[in-house]
């Protein structure tokens, strides 16, 4: 194993509210080296697409803030560049794809415009160059009659055909780590899988880092070489894929798992985790996960310790110490 | 769109025939009239010139002849206020001097206050902000009429460095188009501001930055289009204003404008004149709405005109 | 600790029982209102100013005596002094009390103004643009032709036939201040219409005027604030402007306007008459700036933290 | 401070640079009667006489002689056989004919066509009545003008300068019709021709070379800028723009300060100031009221402190400086007799007085003088006045329907006679705001006018003037003085009462530092 | 199905074209019309019976969105009738339309741009609640926020603007709004790509509660086939504005005709990434038709492994193939054993 190429090290970004702060992301760390792809999965609202906006700097301020923690990537702390120098990263060697394609466009600027500046600016290509290169991408990524559709603007695109937009423009000057913000919702599978395969050519071509936050399990499982589930801002466990999907360890992760619909058994209800998901204002003094968990004990009202449980496999949760001291 | 442009045009016509129809009518029942002076003239000689005008027959022929003349003849009428001359002639003399005028001051305000809205908005909330939009708020709470003056004693009586009034040279076109100027470049700048302090938080805008684009093109590329609708709708209105001639300007800096011809045709009561110049006016104000209307769907991709 | 609860149970955690209690825009704008020192700091200076325009002029009465009215052939412009704070005008009056009086017209006549504008401009505006096609052609032409009509004959002519009170001026200016907000805000709500929320407003079934009052015009509130703002100034000289032509206030009262203008043609020999009178009426608009910013910023729910 | 306003250089050119107040209504002296076409019609025009620049009196022009017959009835006058129009065609006796015949005619409609009913039928024609050759003016040969007069008219001769008389160039007239004006056709008889004129903007008048006494011209060139906003005519004197400005356009409250500096000019003016009275009206009728408003006035205050331009405070109504003319003695500010007359009207201390409104036009003077106006007579009468202004054409309109308590109101002599103004009040004309019509005034005036004797006529005015201030039709309030500016280099250019000032002998006068010098002692 | 009941939604050869403006701008200013237009709906007839939950998948761009807001009337169909319980609702006037729209209600594909950025989550909410039914105060506060609850959200956000949540959370907020009158027929432009699986499992249990309960009726638009197979009776696929298979779920995944669907089924991602790595999808290979100028004949067959000749020159017909099995490919015909 090499030195890793992103290292998140207690990441904490909190936005401040009129109902109090929300910890959005709280203490998040992890590593990820060139060429691996990491998946992040977890509760809706738990903090993943504000971890991402974290690393690229792009947290509205206010109401937002980054408190704390550290971002090196290739040995460099983002947090602490200044912006020009951050200008420089973005877009050519950290690109993102945003989770909402729709508002993520300019509705004012063709989709030709907002291709092509990108490649003009990180890869120096002329007008033409740069109009044949956002062309090419668009092929890539399945939109059809491209050199024509180019033109379009994005309101006359479909929703799967936008996302296609944004992952275009992300791909475009092969960024050495891709955020990439689930990507593929609006996709069809048939269209999800020919990106998902651009994604990992990208990988093994240029040795691209790749962060992919998904709710899609299926996806998880085809893609990621290591999996972090987050919930309410904590990463609460983390595992090689392969470890996670045999051997979830965390109550929440559990949960997650058998909440998805089996395609071999028809049931009348799917299993869902009991409760609601937290408020990020009020959230209890111990495990998040408590009020929702079916293990949840006297301990749980103090904050969980993380622990390993599997050969780089990491949980945080009481259940997994205790069945640790008992093995 | 060629059809909405045509069909706008033709819509103009019966608009201009009621603001010709309203305002001549307007101009003949206010009180007073064209051969009214302090020294009164001998009523003999106020018929004869009524007849001569054609303004000792009934009010709706008065309005038929004129509206025959000036649809059939495309002649606008004589004028009563400047005997020598006719309507023509004084658009003719006044309307380039106050395009010119008014063309300049819009410019300089689009520029200026372009500029200072999207200063404002890049460094929001701080000194440079709230110094520029002082300077707006000062710009519009420093009436034209005050503003002349002052940039007179300072530029021209103190400095003599610009002539005080008069038309000629640029020189002479510098202190008016300015004073005319402040109050739009006051309402550009915070139009632009408002719009752009909006738009920045766009997602769109946050794409962009994650592009690594430079500010300023984050800023001129993909926030303006989306923040200066405002601009441009009150840019319509405005131009028509400013290019129909003003009046204030025009007289405190004695610019052979049409402001200048109106105000004294109007209170001279030259019904010819000021329905003559009330038409031109109209007429700008409907082919710059138009170009605004146009100008939105170049802005807007998504705005449509049926 | 709680039991864990079933999936389907519609059991609800202890606190989840006390209703939370939701707020509207309006009611969230209030509050982030009082929290923007700079706004709070405006509606202070305005306030004490009001206050001032309000009961001064009957304190300087029983104090020093004056009235504004009181003429004084013995201290014709006088220069500020401790007997006359702000000096002294042509006919020996106190331009204090001048200035507080003038207050009360010229802030009656900006509140006055600006409402029309904001409702009659506001709605206008708003059914235009998101009718369309012929309606807001209609509408607009409409708003063409008032602004082509010569508003000096509209002003002579209604003096001619009704009486001078201030219900006719308050009614020109309203009907002259709200045209080009009306565009402004159309050009706004041609924009915004074709946005998804909007669509997904009339799918809920949202009726048209809720569409265009609760989902549309509150996102036109950014420009409409500003131009609101904005035109209070131009809304004050354009007083002073219909007083010139007869309508207004009639002297010995006074209004900023018109001290204004009064004091402009003694710029560099009195200045005192100028600046006095324009100071105030520049302190009241700045307060109003900010505060309108600061109302801009709290009907903005993405605007600057809490 | 320094001796003089503003910049100190002198055109390079002959060239004269004057501030003209408004853009001309037109160029023909037949069509207009606005004091800023006067500067241009009296110096490209000329008549039977011209202006004295000092005294106004009538100099021989293109007249080198005129008699009278002995009660004015019937005037001669012997022309200059060298007379010439600009474009070389000699000026006869005829010309003066046709052109007097053309301003009465009622197709001309000109403004001035009155001045031409003291000569025999004149009013018949101008209103129709009678062909414009009945006209009693002829040429009795090429250089000899006889004129008839409709009734004995001494003072004659005092008219015969303004431009009403002048004469026209048939000729061109009646090539070019409506557009002989222009400065491309422009053909005149006087010391410059108009070379060009762009509205707002500038007049320019050059020197003319045919003109007889072209010798005495010293100009090459008037430039008249028609700036209209006083504080313009400041500016550009101000910046060396212009060299010298006419009375009455320089904003009042610089003229305190301006006294000061040399090239300040003050002098008496023939205008007057007053406010009528709708005798009609309510309390107005009453002719003890108004002269307790009279009374009440302290004009001394209003036209001294209050305007403070140099303005004279009036007790009579006709402005002082007529040669031979002596004014009737004017009641003065007697507040204590005002309010005994108010309370003998049945007012004691204003009470049951009705709320009056007085009108004026807006102009910041006429404002200025009306609140002081009602200031005092609330302090003093204890009665209450409601001031209204009005854009001009509405006052106007208002004085001529008589549909006022209290107006503004002035009057520009048009030559020296007391008569000028006597008349407005003496028939029931337009002129006439007051409605007062008094068959014991109007027999007065009638004398006053027949009488061909000057002092016999002086005496006959006066006492006219004094039955008008006893019965206070209208209040005078202070007679206008001249206030103006001209750079030291403008050399004859003289204060006189109508503000006139013929081109002709004016200069520019570059050794006047030096002069300057020589005159201090 | 049954074709005893009269169905609830009823679109008879519906088409929805769009204008593309790309002749330019200034193209557009001068007239120019536009030559381009994208057949975004060309031809569909479908009928959704009462209580019934149609799933509809298909490709990206092929035209699902734009169904559904054509069902709703948010975009004007260019042909054919959409009818609602008989009554076609192009024929309605603006306000009968209004006060249909208490029926029909729709989850959009993108929740951000759907909610007004001036308006707080409860505000949100509570509209459609406030349009149809006299609730008001605190009765009003109260459904709103188990409405909340329901959909998995945290009524302490009721004071909260769209702007403030994630993108899963902004989902729920759409979809507790359509929720919110008690429709009888919802669109559901994929209600759940932003929600992690245990809250798609709510919201599915959810919708499957009210359909039993009330009978709602939904247009399940997803690409989740899992989910759509879990939550649908009948599945309809599209391609390129086409209808080309329609079947009873259960079927459609079992024997699946069209050899898209082929292709579909067999792209779905496994949740278990040992049998990812050794998955056999089909790959689909050739151009990706567009709308604009769709291919001739059979829309699939530059993509198809199977195209014929015939598949070029002519369309295939949506026949049904048995039990209401409807699919369109003439391989049907050729192999009638595969059905
Ligand atoms: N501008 C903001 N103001 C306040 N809270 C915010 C803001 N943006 C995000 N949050 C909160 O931060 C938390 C994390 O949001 P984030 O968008 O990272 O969630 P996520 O994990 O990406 O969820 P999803 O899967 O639904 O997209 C959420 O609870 C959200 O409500
Ligand atoms: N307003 C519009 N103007 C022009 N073309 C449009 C417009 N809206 C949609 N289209 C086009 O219509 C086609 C179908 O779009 P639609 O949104 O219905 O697709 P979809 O099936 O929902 O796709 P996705 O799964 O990607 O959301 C696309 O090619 C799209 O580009
Ligand atoms: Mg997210
Ligand atoms: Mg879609």
């Amino acid at each position: 194993m090499g030195t890793p190429l992103l290292c998140v090290r207690n990441l904490q970004t909190s936005f401040f509210t009129r109902e109090g702060e929300v910890r959005s992301v709280d203490d998040v760390s992890f590593d990820l080296e060139a060429g691996q792809t990491l998946g992040i999965v977890g509760e809706s609202g738990s903090g993943k697409s504000v971890t991402s906006l974290s690393i690229m700097r792009l947290i509205p301020t206010p109401p937002g803030r980054i408190k704390g923690g550290q971002v090196l990537f290739g040995g460099q702390d983002l947090l602490k560049l200044s912006d020009r120098q951050m200008r420089a990263i973005r877009g050519k060697r950290i690109a993102m794809i945003f989770q909402d394609p729709m508002s993520s466009l300019n509705p004012f600027l063709r989709i030709a415009r907002q291709l092509t500046e990108i490649s003009e600016l990180h890869l120096g290509l002329d007008r033409r160059a740069a109009r044949r290169r956002a062309i090419e991408m668009l092929e890539l990524v399945g939109i059809p009659d491209a050199s024509r559709r180019i033109d379009d603007y994005p309101h006359q695109f479909s929703g799967g055909m936008r996302q296609r937009v944004m992952i275009a423009m992300a791909l475009s000057c092969d960024p050495q780590l891709l955020i990439a913000d689930e990507p593929t919702t609006a996709l069809d599978v048939t269209i999800q899988a020919q990106i998902l395969e651009l994604i990992k050519d990208l990988r093994e071509r240029l040795g691209t880092a790749v962060i992919l936050i998904t709710h899609d399990l299926g996806v998880v499982a085809g893609m990621a070489d290591r999996v972090a589930v987050m919930y309410a801002g904590k990463i609460v466990e983390s595992a090689p894929t392969d470890s996670l999907f045999a051997r979830p360890a965390h109550p929440y992760t559990q949960g997650l798992l058998r909440s998805m619909p089996d395609p071999l058994q028809e049931v009348a209800e799917l299993y869902q985790i009991p409760g609601l998901p937290p408020d990020m204002t009020r959230l209890p003094p111990g495990c998040a996960f408590a009020p929702r968990c079916p293990h949840a004990a006297e301990p749980c009202s103090q904050p969980p310790e993380t622990v390993a449980v599997g050969a780089a496999h990491h949980s945080a949760c009481w259940l997994n110490v205790r069945s640790e001291t008992r093995a | 769109m060629l059809k909405f442009v045509l069909r706008r045009l033709l819509l103009a016509i019966p608009v201009l025939l009621v603001v010709v129809t309203i305002s001549f009518f307007l101009v003949r029942l206010a009180p007073g009239g064209p051969f009214m002076e302090e020294r009164a003239y001998p009523p003999a000689v106020i018929e004869k010139l009524n007849a001569k005008y054609g303004l000792d027959k009934p009010l709706h022929e008065q309005y038929f002849n004129y509206m025959q003349r000036v649809i059939l003849h495309l002649d606008l009428g004589p004028s009563t206020r400047y005997l020598d001359r006719t309507v023509g002639d004084v658009i003719a003399q006044g309307l380039p001097n106050s395009m010119i005028l008014g063309g300049t001051a819009y410019l300089t305000a689009l520029v200026l206050g372009m500029a200072a809205g999207i200063v404002a908005a890049l460094r929001q909330n701080s000194g440079l902000d709230y110094g520029a939009m002082a300077v707006a708020v000062l710009g519009v709470s420093i009436p034209n009429f005050v503003l002349g003056p002052l940039l007179v004693i300072v530029l021209s009586l103190s400095l003599y460095w610009l002539p005080p009034a008069r038309w000629g040279d640029l020189s002479h076109l510098i202190l008016p188009a300015l004073t005319l100027s402040a109050l739009y470049t006051a309402y550009i700048a915070r139009l632009t501001r408002s719009g752009l302090v909006e738009v920045l938080r766009s997602d769109y805008i946050r794409t962009a930055r994650a592009k690594g684009l430079r500010e300023s093109v984050v800023l001129l590329r993909h926030a303006l289009k989306g923040s200066i609708l405002p601009v441009v709708s009150y840019s319509g209105p405005a131009l028509a204003f400013l290019l129909g001639g003003t009046i204030v300007v025009e007289k405190l800096f004695l610019i052979p404008g049409l402001g200048n011809f109106f105000i004294e045709a109007a209170n001279a009561r030259d019904s010819f004149i000021v329905v003559g110049v009330t038409l031109v006016v109209a007429t700008l104000l409907i082919v710059l709405n138009l170009v605004v209307d146009i100008v939105y769907a170049l802005i807007d991709p998504r705005i449509a005109y049926k | 600790m709680q039991t864990p609860v079933e999936p389907t149970s519609t059991a609800l955690a202890p606190e989840s029982f006390e209703l939370v209690r939701g707020t509207s825009l309006w009611q969230d704008a209030r509050r982030r209102l009082v929290k923007n020192k700079l706004a709070v700091a405006s509606a202070v200076v305005f306030s004490v100013i009001l206050l001032a325009v309000l009961v001064g002029p009957a304190i300087i009465a029983n104090t020093w005596g004056y009235t504004y009215d009181m003429t004084n052939s013995e201290a014709v412009y006088q220069p500020p002094s401790a007997a006359h704070w702000f000096g002294t005008d042509q006919l020996g009056r106190d331009i204090l009390v001048r200035s507080l009086i003038g207050g009360q017209i010229s802030l009656l006549v900006a509140v006055v103004a600006s409402t029309v504008s904001l409702l009659i401009g506001v709605t206008y505006g708003a059914i235009s643009g998101y009718l369309g096609g012929k309606v807001d052609e209609a509408m607009m032409r409409f708003v063409d032709i008032l602004y082509s009509l010569p508003d000096i004959f509209l002003i002579i002519v209604l003096l001619a036939f009704f009486s001078k009170d201030l219900v006719v001026l308050f009614a020109m200016l309203g009907a002259i201040s709200w045209l080009t907000m009306a565009r402004i805000v159309r050009g706004q709500v041609l924009s915004i219409k074709n946005r998804e929320f909007v669509e997904a407003a009339r799918a809920i079934g949202v009726s048209t005027p809720k569409i265009i009052f609760r989902h549309i015009v509150p996102n036109t509130l950014g420009p409409v604030i500003v131009y609101t703002t904005l035109t209070i100034p131009s809304v004050m000289l354009t007083e002073a402007f219909l007083s010139f032509l007869g309508l207004g206030v009639q002297p010995p009262l006074s209004s900023w306007g018109t001290l204004v203008q009064e004091g402009v043609g003694a710029i560099s020999v009195y200045p005192w008459h100028l600046i006095f009178p324009g100071l105030m009426m520049t302190v009241t608009l700045f307060s109003l700036n900010f505060l309108g910013d600061g109302l801009r910023d709290a009907l903005d729910p993405q605007s600057r933290a809490d | 401070g320094p001796l003089y306003f503003g910049k100190l250089v002198p055109p390079a050119e002959n060239v004269l640079r004057v501030g003209n107040g408004a853009e001309p209504r037109s160029f023909d002296p037949h069509k207009s009667s606005g004091i800023p076409e006067s500067h241009i019609f009296d110096n490209v025009h000329e008549g039977l006489t011209g202006y004295d620049p000092r005294t106004l009196a009538p100099r021989p022009a293109l007249a080198v002689g005129w008699s009278a017959d002995a009660n004015a009835g019937v005037w001669t006058f012997t022309l200059r056989r060298n007379g010439r129009f600009s474009d070389d065609t000699p000026i006869t006796a005829r010309d003066f004919v046709w052109s007097w015949r053309r301003i009465v005619t009622p197709e001309t409609a000109s403004p001035y066509a009155s001045f031409l009913y003291y000569v025999k039928n004149g009013q018949a024609i101008a209103e129709g009545k009678l062909p414009p050759e009945k006209l009693g003016v002829s040429a009795v040969d090429d250089y000899t003008l006889r004129v008839e007069m409709e009734k004995p008219t001494a003072f004659f001769i005092k008219m015969t300068p303004h431009y009403a008389f002048t004469v026209l160039p048939r000729h061109t007239i009646e090539k070019h019709s409506d557009r002989w004006t222009r400065p491309e056709n422009f053909v005149g008889n006087g010391p410059f021709v108009i070379a060009a004129a762009v509205p707002y903007s500038q007049v320019v008048l050059k020197k003319n070379p045919l003109y007889w006494d072209s010798g005495r011209v010293r100009l090459d060139k008037v430039v008249l800028i028609p700036a209209q906003e006083e504080s313009q005519n400041a500016n550009l004197y101000r910046a060396g723009e212009i060299d010298a400005v006419f009375s009455n356009y320089l904003p009042a409250p610089f003229i305190r300060k301006l006294r000061t500096y040399r090239d300040f000019q003050g002098g008496a003016q023939f205008t007057n100031y007053y406010y009528s009275l709708n005798v009609k009206r309510g309390p107005l009728k009453d002719v003890r009221v108004r002269r307790a408003l009279n009374l009440a006035l302290d004009k001394k205050a209003i036209a001294e402190r209050f305007i403070g331009r140099g303005e004279k405070p009036a007790t009579t109504f006709v402005p002082p400086g007529v040669p031979g003319y002596l004014p009737p003695p004017g009641p003065g500010y007697d507040p204590a007799t005002a309010r005994r007359l108010l309370a003998e009207a049945g007012y004691p201390g204003g009470k049951g007085f009705p709320v009056l409104t007085l009108y004026y036009n807006t102009q910041e003077n006429h404002r200025t003088v009306a609140q002081a106006v009602q200031r005092m007579w609330k302090e003093q009468l204890g009665i209450r006045i409601h001031l209204q202004n009005e854009e001009w054409q509405t006052f106007q309109a208002r004085r001529e329907r008589r549909d006022f308590d209290v107006a503004r109101d002035s009057w520009v002599g048009d030559y020296i006679d007391p008569s000028t103004y006597l008349d407005l009040l003496s028939r029931d004309t337009l002129q006439n705001h007051p409605g007062w019509v008094d068959p014991k005034y109007t027999r007065l005036m009638n004398q006053a006018n027949a009488e061909p004797d000057e002092q016999k006529r002086n005496r006959l005015l006066c006492a006219a003037e004094a039955y008008l201030i006893d019965q206070m039709p209208v209040i005078p309030v202070y007679f206008y003085a001249l206030a103006y500016m001209k750079k030291p280099w403008v050399a004859g250019w003289y204060p006189n009462l109508l503000d006139q000032h013929p081109f002709k002998y004016v200069s520019i006068d570059r050794d006047w530092p030096q002069r300057r010098l020589a005159r201090q002692p | 199905m049954p074709e005893t009941t009269p169905p609830l939604i009823a679109l008879r050869d519906l088409k929805v074209h769009f204008p593309l403006g790309s002749v330019g701008t200034l193209g557009r200013l001068l007239g120019r019309t536009p030559t381009r237009v994208v057949k975004a709906i060309d031809g569909v007839t479908l009928a959704i019976q009462p209580g019934e939950t149609l799933g509809l998948v298909g490709e990206s761009g092929c035209g699902k969105s734009t169904l559904g807001r054509a069902i709703l009337q948010l975009v004007r169909s260019t042909a054919g009738r959409i009818c609602f319980r008989g009554t076609d609702l192009t024929s309605l006037n603006a306000r009968q339309l209004q006060q249909t729209r208490r029926h029909l209600q729709m989850i959009f594909q993108d929740p951000y741009a759907s909610l007004n950025p001036r308006m707080t989550v409860g505000d949100i909410i509570a509209e459609p609640i406030e349009i149809f039914e006299p609730l008001r105060g605190e009765a009003l506060q109260q459904r709103v926020q188990d409405l909340m609850r329901t959909v998995g959200l945290n009524p302490a956000f009721v004071k909260r603007y769209p702007h403030e949540f994630s993108g899963g959370q902004r989902q729920r907020i759409g979809i507790a709004r359509a929720l919110a009158v008690g429709p009888e027929f919802i669109v559901a432009d994929e209600p759940i790509a932003a929600l992690d699986v245990s809250i798609q499992a709510q919201i599915l249990n959810l919708l499957s509660q009210l359909r039993r309960d009330f009978g709602l009726t939904t247009l399940f638009i997803s690409h989740d086939l899992r989910a759509v197979r879990h939550i649908s009776d009948r599945v309809a696929v599209m391609y390129l504005g086409k209808l080309v298979e329609v079947a009873d779920s259960r079927e459609i995944y079992r024997r699946p005709l069209h050899p898209y669907t082929q292709a579909l089924i067999s792209a779905v991602p496994v949740p278990d990434p040992a049998v990812e790595k050794t998955r056999q999808r089909i790959v689909l290979v050739g151009d990706v038709p567009s709308p604009i100028d769709p291919p001739t004949g059979c829309r699939f067959h530059t993509r198809c492994p199977y195209a014929q000749e015939r598949c070029r020159a002519e369309e295939p017909p949506l026949v049904d193939t048995g039990g209401g099995h409807q699919a369109a490919c003439f391989l049907l015909e050729e192999f009638p054993l595969a059905a």
